[in-house]
């Protein structure tokens, strides 16, 4: 009996093992609960009622990097604060991925000539996704973990960060 | 009368099957980078501060021991409820009578102090 | 028997409860707290030295960074020092729309507090709700200036913009629902037993200990003192309205909590009574286009939603502040922590750590 | 409104009470009372527990520095007489040291703020570290003649 590719085409979809594990973890990545400064605030806004991220599945924040695979560095990064913040960063599983939320974080923002302040997360660690913005407001966040999305389920698009 | 533990044998190998199935495909398709900083212990960022290896407090172990104590309590009254349409009035009574004798002990514990924190 | 050893735990810069990036080294044996050291510096930006370089106006921003949480009252208080120094007179319309913003801000304040206080004792409904209610306010403050947490919206000699035309009927649509939503709060927090548990007679303090710990707002008031500095040494026109200064009576963790939960209706009346008097009129002084305070040096404070905020600015002349110092209450609040979270359990510190309410950026500056 | 923090003439009784170690600087928008340290405990004393002063509450306490000399305010303020004064002490040199005022108010955060951060050392305080920079950083930030170190020996 002669197979029709067209009708079996519609109902199977053929995927690599990567993409379908790309597909769950982009879907559900636990956020570390690390903020540091005003864009923690505005991060617990984007969890809470109105801007709701569990719509996306990205609501439950850990508290111990053991358990979560994204490093929302929501604030000003400081030279005291940088130690412990990559070592927060080293101790988190792989694949982990890294948010620079806010200009502070981005590139030291309205305190870059401080003498406390590390200009620019990128720094220190590997950023994947950089949100502009001071405080970016909950919906930019959200769109830069879509943006995360993204990059989690087609990594030929950014840079390699770490020798996967 | 064998075939009835061939159920209980069943149980035994479904119940260990689904937690090795889950770790053991998280084990095969998870990236391993083992790297010295991340065998270093968490404590919130910073390094830990004197030994960690300490003879703590005894009353950690006495909570556990008195939450042991009811909760294999509880193991048993689940055997009792699955089987409690067939079991006729005697084992009802039967059941409350070693419920009381619990209750005794937990008042005998409460009495104690082996529920406060000291 | 070998003696229980005691260790030292780091409540440290990343941690769920400690409301920012504080450490609080813990010295503890088995759950009993015997030292609670509290190390800060994780988030000191120097503001201090910035202000060197920056022009008045300029400066105004770095304000709404220190207490990220109730920026209105730290542009207030730093544009009433300038003014003081360069002796401006703010028109009628701006004294009274800088009340309503900063008292707006103070109900935003205490709504983060009590909804961060619920989730460190584990009451996340509650947190949804107080952050669901946040929201309402930051949409009024988003329609007056444009941002949801860092306004810049009181300037120097007055304020940035009029209100557009529907900012009133929206403030008075929240004032109608506040009374309910207060109503819900109490059901669901106040009278929680669980949460009466947990912070009644814990870490009690005397008002002649909370005076020698030097703490000021709600802390001090829950210690029955009566010091608020709307009350004491009114600034701008705070002596028009009539508002009560809620005091608690044992001065423990659950009155803390209370007499902010109470100063959140109060601020409601001051509103209120603000909107009802609010006259016509420009809102933005004449202010020199360069802003040059004379030389001389001035202090003046005012009570933000978290104590007795001070901003002590020396001038010499030129249109860069030679030296900006700023009072910060949460700073010097956590000198509490360690006197009183002495004998607690762990638990407990997480709810007096809850209840001091410290915000990093205040703390650090 | 009525300006609580004491003027020119109202600091009278206190240059009486002090007369060759105290000076009253009343030019600026607020008089301050300005002293040298070997006699500040006593006028903090006097300030305190002085039955017509009454300063039970220390506002805020900070330094400037005026590139040849250092000057620490302290704003205090009485709830009882409703009055605030503003007291500055001059010290010369290149590291100033102050008697601390932890004796007689709550000042242990703002004291080793002001250590931390200007150098001012508080005789007297008891546990005089720094609170904002990291332990090993040398340097006092706010000094005017602070230099930020490079990038690279901050990592």
């Amino acid at each position: 009996m002669e197979v029709n590719n067209q009708e079996l085409e519609k109902n199977f979809i053929t995927t690599t093992v990567d993409k379908f594990l790309n597909i769950a973890r982009s879907n559900s990545i636990w956020p570390l609960s690390c903020g540091l400064a005003c864009c923690s605030m505005e991060m617990m806004a984007a969890a809470a009622a109105r801007f709701d991220l569990s719509r996306f599945g990205y609501e439950v924040f850990r508290a111990s990097p053991r358990q979560s695979d994204l490093l929302i560095v929501a604030g000003t990064l400081t030279w005291k604060m940088a130690g412990p913040l990559k070592r927060l960063y080293d101790q988190m599983p792989e694949p982990k991925y890294v948010i620079a939320m806010g200009s502070c974080a981005n590139s030291g923002g309205p305190f870059a000539d401080s003498y406390s302040v590390v200009p620019g997360v990128s720094e220190i660690l590997p950023v994947d996704v950089y949100i502009p913005g001071c405080p970016p407001r909950p919906e930019s966040l959200i769109q830069g973990m879509l943006e995360l999305k993204k990059k989690i389920q087609n990594p030929e698009l950014g840079r390699k960060t770490s020798d996967e | 009368m064998l075939h009835e533990f061939a159920n209980v044998g069943l149980l035994l190998f479904c119940a260990l099957l689904f937690p090795l199935l889950a770790l053991g495909t998280a084990f095969f398709i998870r990236p391993k980078k083992p790297s010295a900083e991340k065998a270093i212990p968490y404590e919130c960022g910073v390094d830990t501060v004197g030994e960690t290896w300490v003879q703590f407090r005894i009353s950690y172990f006495l909570y556990a021991l008195v939450f042991i104590l009811f909760d294999i309590e509880t193991v048993f009254l689940y055997l009792w409820a699955i089987e409690y349409q067939q079991l006729g009035l005697f084992a009802l009574i039967e059941m409350f009578v070693f419920l009381f004798i619990l209750l005794l002990g937990y008042v005998y514990a409460w009495k104690k102090g082996a529920l406060e924190w000291k | 028997m070998p003696k229980a050893q005691t260790y030292i735990l780091n409540m440290g810069p990343q941690h769920p409860s400690t409301h920012g990036v504080l450490q609080v080294v813990l010295e503890l044996d088995g759950e009993k707290i015997i030292k609670a050291v509290p190390q800060m510096g994780y988030l000191h930006r120097g503001i201090e030295k910035l202000a060197e370089s920056r022009t008045y106006p300029q400066f105004i921003p770095y304000t709404d960074r220190l207490d990220y949480v109730s920026a209105m009252g730290n542009n207030l208080g730093y544009c009433q020092t300038v003014e003081k120094l360069m002796q401006i007179e703010v028109p009628e319309r701006a004294q009274y729309l800088r009340v309503i913003m900063a008292e707006l801000n103070r109900i935003a304040s205490h709504l983060l507090f009590m909804s961060s206080l619920a989730i460190d004792l584990g009451a996340t409904t509650a947190m949804i709700y107080g952050f669901r209610d946040r929201e309402d306010i930051l949409d009024l403050f988003d329609m007056v200036s444009g941002a949801r947490l860092t306004y810049n919206y009181i300037r120097i000699g007055g304020v940035m913009a009029d209100v557009p035309a529907d900012f009133v009927p929206a403030l008075q649509k929240f004032i109608d629902k506040f009374p309910a939503m207060m109503a819900e709060y109490e059901n669901i927090l106040m009278g929680n037993e669980i949460l009466q548990a947990r912070l009644k007679n814990i870490a009690v303090l005397s008002g002649e200990q909370a005076l020698a710990l030097g703490l000021t707002g709600p802390l001090l008031r829950a210690s029955g003192v009566d010091y608020d500095i709307r009350k004491i040494e009114p600034y701008g026109i705070y002596d028009r309205f009539d508002f009560s200064v809620p005091l608690g009576k044992t001065g423990d963790n659950f009155d803390r909590y209370a007499v902010r939960m109470q100063e959140m209706t109060e601020s409601v009346r001051i509103i209120q009574q603000a909107m009802e008097q609010l006259p016509a009129g420009e809102v933005m002084a004449k202010v020199p286009r360069m802003i040059k305070p004379p030389a001389g040096d001035v202090y003046h404070r005012i009570e933000n939603s978290r104590g007795e905020l001070g901003y002590y600015i020396v001038s010499d002349g030129t249109p860069k502040p030679y030296r900006v110092h700023v009072r910060r209450p949460s700073f010097i609040n956590l000198q509490m922590l360690d006197k009183v979270c002495r004998g607690l359990m762990i638990a407990d510190a997480v709810a007096v750590l809850a209840v001091l309410d410290p915000l990093m950026g205040e703390v650090d500056c | 409104m009525n300006d609580q923090w004491l003027d020119g003439e109202r600091l009278q009784p206190l240059q009486l009470k002090f007369p060759e170690q105290l000076e009253i600087a009343a030019d600026g928008a607020q008089a301050a009372v300005v002293i040298a340290p070997p006699a500040l405990p006593a006028l903090m004393e006097e300030l305190r527990y002085g039955a017509d002063w009454q300063f039970s509450m220390l506002s805020n306490l900070t330094a400037v520095d005026y590139k040849t000399y250092f000057m620490v305010v302290y704003h205090l303020y009485s709830p009882a007489l409703r009055q605030g004064i503003v007291v500055k002490c001059r010290c010369e040199g290149e590291n100033p040291i102050v008697p601390s005022v932890t004796h007689w108010w709550p000042a242990e955060f703002q004291e080793r703020e002001v250590y931390d951060l200007l150098g001012v050392f508080f005789t007297g305080h008891g546990d005089l570290r720094r609170i904002l920079m990291p332990d090993d950083y040398s340097g006092h930030p706010l000094r005017k003649d602070f230099q930020a170190p490079a990038r690279a020996e901050k990592r």
